[in-house]
């Protein structure tokens, strides 16, 4: 097993037609994802490496029963295309798209949950489970297929750890961005709940950040609802108050959302906070 | 985006909320001509992005225009935490009842927008929210329905609104929204609300942010955005379309992806901190750089005379080490960096990254395996230079 | 309340949906002048409450001035199935290549908005359901979020839709939408929307039915009610609060609550069609109906010639029989009716209802116990009178 | 038992200060209804014949524990009334309001799915059941207690079947009122499903009338669902296609919904259909 998805899902791109979009579709599909064909409108009836484009998720879903969608349209688009995939029946949507404004977030959201839809992201980087399939932007090279689950906030952060836990020997059963942004569809708690449901999860790193409070938020969660070890790092202990370090998430705001509360909230939840993200792997041994 | 004390208020005006009659100026001959037409009391208000402005000086009542002049000479040009006043808003003078707080922002964690409101206004929030929670009314709202006439008198209601001010307070808790909403606001803050002597609300204070992110889809707000208190180099960066945060420490860093880069940064402190040594900046490079972004980023993080050490920390996903290898090297012969760089290329294409580095075989460059080492040898260069 | 063809163009054009432009007049005159201004050919349209005007005379093409003049004599003042056209739209003539048909109405089931649109618009939509179902693409809107972009799409993608046409239809269907919502509108209908010869598309002919309830908050568009083609008796029911429609029969009914009206009507002809006699009216007199309003009530079912019988059936809930039939007696006092009138009062307080009514000892007054008996009295009271 | 309210109902009435409000206040109190409050924006802290009066349904449910609520406001205010009513936990909303725009009762409908709540009407009489409580203007006089549901789309020609089975002493088990509107929170197809799942309910009596497809719905409900014997009146028969009659649903509107269409699907379904709503008793004797 796994969580999130596996070597069955079959996977939609909405905006597979540009350039961000058909680079990933392919390096899914090297990696060995099953991309079912991919949604820009105006462009049904095209083909895309041998896939089917529709006008349409509505479509693309009675053609392809696809149950998981990539969308990778640009950021005044993609509120839209990702209510659409809801909308169509889509389970599980993955946002990369950044710089959506926070008040549309408000709405997919709602959207999302009102039409029982999974949402990742936005402006996250997706997820992989090593050795079945990958959605999203994830490098191949950073992970292997094993037994500790990752959850992140960030990108290239994660590669870093994954990689690191790669060098040591570890692996990974699935790795899952959840996303910077302030308002995001999947929280760092319901990937921890479904990491301690996932009998293939043995262990979990959690990859935090400053800003907004769901750390502490996870942090209660490991305390009273978590079996398994976590292991955590906070990136932003050196970050000034007030200012939004890149992600649109990342700001110490009115005292509240500091690298150290989270730190000392998830270290009293007895989880292993490293101070170096390098660390990460020998926390999990 | 911050709008100024008065951009806010003109901006409730325009959403039916009741604000003083006030103008603004940039010049003390200009306020007092304000105030000459304004008479009676009036109020000169340093329009600076930062809070604390009146323990600072830069809140003053003036009896007659001439008082008017004098403060705002004073305010005027005035160093506030750092921002200089460029210009005061001229008030008249409220008769105050009673102080309320009311604001509408984005509650991250519920997902939805948050109403708070209090009949305990005029104080900072925050302070209100350590010393007296239970003072300050809460309600969410479904942010595909928007706010309904229900919410608005449960909100008079809880917070002890007098009756009397039922009808007026919810139009304006509704213009606030409209306002919140229609204008992308993060946060839409009236502060204080006050009931006047003859029982009429009035937008005292004001305070709105927007959201960056929707500033593409509100060209008449963006076309407000005062810069002047920009930092230079944030400037340019935002220009070349590269996330640029300065800080105090000695060591710049060039990083890819936001998380990273703020890991990047903490390294170097958890490094360096014993010896006074941290990151001279946030440096957020993105995904697929070109040459010519790199050669800017070192340019903007070079800028600053703090720097003495330069970390380039490059985690190649989709982006290849090659590639970003040559950037850098291009961006060395067009810049000249007489300080060290320290350089570590992971991931995608690294061997490869490495050795066009190694071959070019420039002065000072120190190449790193890990991040760890990385940030251990930028910070042994600090202190080596020192 | 049914808005006119130009009235539903006009309001149209307000949310950016591209119309012909062309002008409404009252007189041939007019109609010349106007013609001459738009130049070339023009089409005349009466401008009436009712469908099939095309097939009675009320639509024709002309290739100039003098020919529209000649067409507007004709069809002004013309009568289409008993309504007076007073007056017509003259638009310059189309260049059509594609007629499209486009709508958004209330789906009761559902109780959702409901787009249908087709590429075979022009003709009758029910013609269409009924003959090529297929050919109508059904969308259902969310109450709450709106009318979404991939909808839209979605759209104009399955009604197939020329790809060079989507974006134009889009922002059709998008301020149609906002048309339909910001009005009140039961139906919002373009038929036909054309695609012209140079690929424009244009809203040829409309139709908008505003919902009665939300007129209290659409002042402008109540402004527009044209009650020319209103029944006097009709009108003069609406202003006192009576809901009153005139039929064809002998029995005028006054009933309290719309399902017992309708009641009431069914069973005076379930008696009496064989002797073909019915009902002449729907009338309820609603909840706490004044003697004023008995009063009014019954002139109104007296002003029809054909009532050769009044049927008063009341079944008294939270209404009180005694209070109705003093009523009844100050109507009758005042309006004197000369025909035959059958009494039934049941519920509440019925017996001294019926005792108020049997005392007064009134001519032509038939008392009945039962709504079957009261229905058979009423019709053999026809038939006696005949 | 019964359907939808009996004996332990707690009622609020929204709109008590109000003149319709507060008579039926009385009505429902004197028949035994347990009204436990009313709710007047501006009036809480105010009495109303011994009961307290709150400004919002949400105060007026934390301190009464409220789980019916009657909205009785005027028709600009309905709306907003009833969605106060779903959001602040109450079960059951009944709304007497007449002339609510249909724009508003899509919304209000949604939102009361979404909350959790019932609907029933707008433009309904409420809901009775004989010998335990009333909620709404159901006179007290129309029916006593037995085993037949009655559900009817109007008020008036209800409380007449209700009378006849009175008298040829047929009992009720609850009458429930929908509404004449067109688009009203509770169907037909709820209500006989609740009586079909109601061990007191043995037989049911449908009043409708011409417009919309309702009844064709619950004749397919009955047919397919249903083993309790339905008898069924349709109001219409004699009205004209394009004209309202008085209810704003009651319309026959390009060919669809005439009496005749609803009854010979009634009929179909296996429904007695009275000619004359004085036969329904004897359809149910």
């Amino acid at each position: 097993m796994s969580i999130l998805i596996d070597k069955s899902a079959k996977v939609l791109v909405q905006g597979i037609t540009g350039r961000q979009g058909g680079f990933h579709a392919k390096l899914m599909m090297e990696y060995g994802a099953d991309v079912v064909g991919g949604v820009t409108p105006g462009k049904g009836g095209e083909w895309f490496e041998g896939k089917p484009v529709f006008d349409t998720v509505r479509t693309a879903v009675q053609t392809t029963n696809a149950d998981v969608s990539l969308v990778t349209v640009p950021a005044r688009f993609a509120a839209d295309a990702i209510m659409e995939a809801a909308d169509a029946g889509i389970r599980l949507v993955i946002c990369l798209t950044e710089h959506i404004p926070v008040a549309d977030m408000m709405r997919v959201v709602a959207f999302c949950r009102a039409r029982g839809a999974r949402l990742l992201g936005p402006n996250c980087p997706g997820v992989m489970t090593p050795g079945q399939a990958k959605v999203g932007i994830i490098p191949a090279m950073v992970a292997t297929a094993g037994n500790v689950g990752v959850v992140s906030k960030s990108g290239t952060l994660t590669y870093e750890v994954g990689f690191a836990m790669k060098n040591a020997g570890i692996g990974i059963s699935t790795i899952v961005g959840i996303g910077g942004d302030p308002v995001i569809g999947t929280t760092f708690v319901e990937v921890l709940e479904m990491f301690e449901n996932d009998p293939e999860t043995e262990k979990i790193a959690l990859l935090g950040e400053i800003g907004g409070s769901a750390e502490i938020v996870a942090a209660d969660f490991i305390k009273n609802a978590m079996t398994k070890p976590v292991a955590a790092f906070i990136a932003g202990r050196s970050a000034p108050p007030g200012k939004r370090m890149g992600h649109a998430g990342a700001i110490v705001d009115g005292g509240e959302g500091s690298a150290e509360e989270k730190i000392q909230a998830l270290e009293a939840a007895g989880a292993r906070v490293a101070a170096n993200p390098e660390e990460i792997p020998g926390l999990l041994a | 985006m911050k709008l100024h004390e008065y951009q806010s208020k003109f901006l409730f005006r325009e959403y039916g909320i009741p604000i003083p009659q006030g103008r603004v100026a940039g010049a003390a001959d200009e306020v007092q001509e304000i105030a000459a037409e304004l008479g009676g009391v009036v109020v000169i208000k340093a329009q600076v992005h930062v809070g604390g402005r009146g323990k600072a000086g830069g809140v003053k009542v003036a009896k007659d225009a001439a008082e008017a002049r004098r403060h705002a000479e004073n305010i005027l040009g005035m160093d506030i935490k750092g921002l200089r006043v460029e210009k005061v808003l001229v008030d008249p003078g409220a008769d105050i009842r009673q102080e309320i707080y009311l604001a509408i922002t984005n509650d991250r964690g519920a997902r939805m927008p948050l109403i708070m409101a209090s009949m305990e206004g005029g104080m900072d929030i925050e302070e209100l929210n350590r010393e007296r929670p239970e003072a300050i009314i809460r309600e969410h709202v479904d942010p595909i329905m928007g706010l309904q006439d229900y919410q608005m008198t449960f909100i008079a209601s809880a917070m002890g609104m007098p009756r009397a001010q039922w009808r007026s307070f919810g139009k304006i808790l509704r213009g606030l929204y409209q306002c919140y909403v229609k204008s992308d606001a993060e946060l839409a803050e009236i502060n204080p609300l006050v009931i006047t002597g003859d029982g009429e609300l009035l937008a005292v204070d004001g305070k709105v942010i927007i959201d960056d992110n929707a500033l593409f889809r509100q060209p008449a707000l963006t076309a407000e955005r005062d810069t002047s208190d920009e930092p230079e180099s944030e400037r340019q960066a935002r220009e070349a379309g590269i996330t640029y945060i300065k800080l105090d420490g000695q060591i710049g860093c060039m990083v890819n992806g936001a998380g990273l880069a703020m890991t990047t940064m903490d390294m170097t402190k958890l490094y360096g901190d014993a010896d006074g040594i941290g990151p001279a900046n946030f440096l957020d490079i993105g995904g697929g750089a070109t040459p010519e972004q790199v050669a800017a980023a070192l340019r903007i993080i070079l800028s600053d005379d703090n720097v003495k050490c330069v970390l380039f920390n490059i985690f190649g996903g989709i982006t290849r080490c090659d590639e970003v290898a040559n950037g850098i090297l291009t961006a060395y012969n067009e810049v000249k960096p007489d300080v060290p760089m320290v350089i570590r290329l992971q991931g995608t294409n690294a061997a490869e990254g490495n050795r066009i580095i190694s071959e070019a075989q420039l002065p000072n460059i120190i190449s790193a395996e890990t991040l760890t080492e990385a940030a251990k040898r930028a910070v042994a260069a600090v202190k080596e230079g020192a």
